[in-house]
């Protein structure tokens, strides 16, 4: 048997002549939170589609546990889906909704098991309660039950908290993991926040105009990213094009940066890696102080060139002179 | 300026309720005269006693139920029809819901032609056939109406938990746009129930429909307490089939519990 | 099912539009007879040349147009009343729409009833009180629609930027809600010009307008060539207007540039 | 003359019954950047439109640069308001728009004056775009030119960013920020994102169920709280309840942290200054580690409390033991 619950090969899919997907090929293991994070419109919805068979691939394979689903509908897939809206059934109660899977299935004790997977999301009790009468976020909880209560192989989670409060959205980020840990069972999880997925996940991939920049767990991609896509998208950076010759790269407005990089290359160093007044270096002057409670960003100005640093330690104010400074190991090199 | 929009509007009702009110009024008028006499329910007793009125209700719903049947089976294939995207569908939409701003006397007329091209002559069945006709487009747009604001995931999410795409439709988009279709029908019904012009052109001279029978007795005798007393019944049905109509059509999309 | 659908919806698309198309294509046949033996357009010069339909035509334009003007004005006014909340609001926005679905022969026997009471008898003004009175639900409907898609702090917006109560409604909210007020003005000419119930019985026998005269002739002698002709103009001049009201009834809320 | 521009003393506005606002009293002196910060329907937007004159006061006054308002329809007030949703006038284009108020005026120079205000808010050249052609980014500051162009004393922007997307939101705080630096003018602002409210005001007042709850610089706020309120609502934080002895507060569920209050009281520190493993401490369970790229959450269990620490320095993995602790000047005392 496969280790993998989801294996997606090249798959391609264009609609009226954009491609949505251009050539997607992953794998996600059995149990893993795995999250396709990227902007809106770089083709994640659409990949999700595809698992869930709403839409058929033009090119490429989908298997769902080492089973190859072309031509397989979306009722006879054996994934769930959660979706941004919800989609609940108007006309259906909230035990209604949980049920709607199981009375298809015929399961038995159909009562016993909406009980349950109503207590599992934080819901007892609300059996009887019309969907159309719920808060934002109860809503998320039953689209949630409804979607375990039949224990599927895969779970398919689209972009489930964006409709939510931030409050409520970290809330329910800690639930969901939970939930996820507790079942042992396989998420997908889309979303264009790039906060969840990196506290979310156990695997991100990044994605961008139809294809996939890196793959890895949360910490490698914040990192160590694969390019400057997904640097400027995971985080904020600091970027610099330069041409490098193994110990300096040089900038075209002359400023010289150790880097073991060779030919023409991007660094990127983090705002919480930049030291502000830390030592010598790069002389600029402070423009802005953005103060966030538990951090805060410096925007400096070195020539034409604008610098962001969260360092805890700096004491300036804007207008002031800074030095600002980086220790080597934290510069990244990414391809120009 | 909102006095002079509040007096402006009292006109506007005035000129808009006097008309029926007096209907109303007169209609239980002890006097045949206009002038008021005293209160009586002779004219209601007298028409709803009338063999010939008896028949003109009998032929009326008979014709207002055949077509309102035939118009809601047709108008929802219709509204169907035009879900999903195909090349073409606007066409389609305008074609399908154009009839509704057909001018009667024009339709009446295309029908009693069509009808004598054909050589059926002029029955009960033909003027079924024109009622569904005319009705079928409110009926497709009421549908439709009720189709756009029905959320078409809903359909994939009951899918994606494993019924099949006509489960799909039975479980979930048709109790969806149930109260859409129930309220095209009692639109169809309602029209049909009024109608005076495409009757005329396409039921035959031995089919008088209610509002034909009145149109026909006012035409000769003026209008008189009887015409008022049936004149008011048709009124209220009418009414409470529309306010019936529009409560369903106004039921939410996204609401409802068991 | 999609298969079932399409041929289900052929037969309907087949029973709204032949009776039309049948119509249209016997006002350019040269036999009298229903069977198609040449093209010409005699009948149309014939219908056009007669002085009675000209008489007819014109009646129906002054009629149509001065039941517009105020239907306009008097819906315009009903809709922007019921802007504010004021108590009784969900009364007077019912009141104000419900002539819509009254039976043309219950309005029509009505103002009959109540020009007969007020013993003014029956002229082209009465009829252009009756037009009227029926059309001005139609306006204030359509400006009721365009007025809630109008964004109230686009008001506020201008009175924060210095303009007068007066000044703000001049100069944004009429500009939104312009395209209703033309396109509701277009509707109740449509109206007015088709029809024939309340016609017949408020504007006196002297003042046939052209559906009336269409129905006369029809009633005296079937349907004849010159019928078709006359029909065909009325759909022709009826399908553009409601189709040029459509248009502007859909220049989005929110859009359009200068 | 005063130096206050806006000037609000005991206003009540009520609707029908719900009392929006519930004594407001503050004061924003010349030029400064002042935010009102709270959740949806603490009567921040409220409190706006009653400077902006579309709801007149039960009670209390508000006066503009020293003249009492009351009675002062909105077009003849000197403050120009941002909406939530722009306002933008459909059937005018762009020039048209920001023109609108000059007209009114009869400005001389209308068509220089409309180029220099696009030109502010980095629209130079959109004259002549019709207002639903634009980007929600470009929508803002044309609703922005619209407001700015007459040089109003005091300008009310209410939730001007929260329509659109994160990156460009955090773009526009410091334009927004530059902007009211070089114009020289109040801005009132309203919003519920705390980030927002800190890193771009001189000045927060934090709003509750319609009452002010503190007023103060963004650093005050955030590392001072005045209430419970303020505190989580401005930030997260750990939260202890208990009683003070004037050296050691105890908690019901038997711990002693060191601090001088007395009597019931909470205690509050923030995540930020929760060590990991750095020296003696409360035993804990770490729960959950959070990866959020430039900052890591640590959920942590001890007993029934759940605590959370930001340390960069921790190292740790979900299930191990651990201690947790802070330095005593980092605990803020709160009103229980």
């Amino acid at each position: 048997m496969d280790e993998f619950d989801v294996s997606v090969r090249g798959v391609v899919k264009g609609f009226g002549g954009r491609r949505a997907c251009d050539g997607i090929t992953l794998q996600i293991r059995r149990g893993e939170f795995f999250s396709l994070l990227g902007p809106s419109g770089c083709g994640k919805t659409t990949l999700m589609r595809l698992v869930a068979g709403f839409e058929s691939p033009d090119e490429g394979t989908i298997e769902l546990a080492g089973r190859d689903m072309a031509g397989v509908p979306p009722h006879r897939r054996d994934v769930n889906m959660v979706f941004q809206n919800y989609a609940l059934f108007p006309h259906l109660d909230v035990a209604g909704n949980v049920a709607f899977g199981l009375r298809i299935q015929k399961a038995p004790d159909i009562e016993g098991r909406v009980r349950a997977a109503l207590e599992q999301v934080g819901l007892a009790g609300y059996e009887r309660r019309a969907v159309t009468t719920l808060s934002g976020g109860e809503q998320q909880r039953t689209a949630l039950a409804r979607a375990i209560v039949t224990g599927p192989r895969v779970l398919l989670l689209d972009e489930p908290l964006s409709a939510l409060d931030l409050k409520l959205r970290q809330g329910l980020q800690e639930e969901l993991r939970r939930l996820q840990r507790s079942l042992g069972m396989t998420f997908l999880y889309v979303t264009h926040d790039q906060e969840e997925a990196l506290a979310m996940s156990d695997r991100v991939a990044v994605m961008n105009a139809g294809r996939i920049e890196q793959t890895g767990p949360p910490r490698e991609v914040y990192e160590t990213p694969a390019t400057r896509f997904v640097a400027g998208f995971v985080g904020s950076g600091n970027f610099f094009d330069g041409r490098g010759d193994g110990t300096m790269v040089r900038t075209a407005d002359g400023l010289s940066i150790e880097c073991r990089a060779v030919g023409d290359v991007t660094l990127m160093v983090r705002p919480e890696k930049v030291r502000v007044n830390g030592g010598p270096g790069l002389a600029a002057l402070v423009e802005e102080v953005l103060y966030q409670g538990a951090s805060t960003s410096i925007v400096l100005r070195a020539g034409d060139r604008r610098l962001v640093a969260e360092d805890p330690d700096a004491r300036v104010r804007p207008g002031e002179p800074a030095t600002v400074s980086w220790r080597p190991e934290d510069v990244r090199v990414l391809p120009k | 300026m909102r006095k002079l929009l509040g007096a402006w509007t009292g006109l506007v009702l005035v000129t808009l309720y006097v008309p029926i009110a007096v209907m109303g009024v007169f209609s239980f008028n002890a006097s045949r005269r206009p002038r008021w006499t005293g209160f009586t329910l002779d004219w209601y007793r007298k028409t709803l006693g009338d063999h010939n009125i008896q028949d003109a209700v009998w032929k009326t719903l008979v014709l207002a139920a055949a077509s309102t049947v035939l118009a809601v089976a047709l108008g929802t294939a219709a509204a169907l029809a035009a879900r999903r995207s195909f090349p073409g569908k606007r066409l389609w939409n305008t074609l399908v819901s154009l009839p509704v701003m057909v001018p009667d006397i024009v339709m009446g007329i295309g029908l009693f032609a069509l009808f004598h091209a054909l050589g059926t002559g002029l029955s009960l069945a033909t003027a079924v056939i024109a009622h569904a006709t005319f009705n079928l487009s409110y009926v497709a747009i009421v549908v439709s109406a009720r189709l756009q604001g029905t959320d078409r995931t809903l359909e994939l999410a009951a899918q994606d938990l494993g019924a099949t795409p006509w489960g799909a439709f039975r479980k979930v988009t048709f109790p969806a746009i149930l109260p859409g279709v129930v309220s095209g029908a009692l639109l169809a019904f309602t029209l049909s129930f009024d109608d005076f012009v495409i009757t005329y052109f396409t039921a035959g001279t031995g089919n008088m429909t209610l509002p034909w029978k009145v149109y026909a007795m006012a035409a000769r005798m003026g209008v008189t307490p009887e015409i008022n007393a049936v004149s008011t019944l048709i009124l209220g049905a009418s009414l409470v089939l529309v306010v019936a109509a529009l409560r369903l059509s106004r039921v939410p999309v996204t609401g409802g519990g068991r």
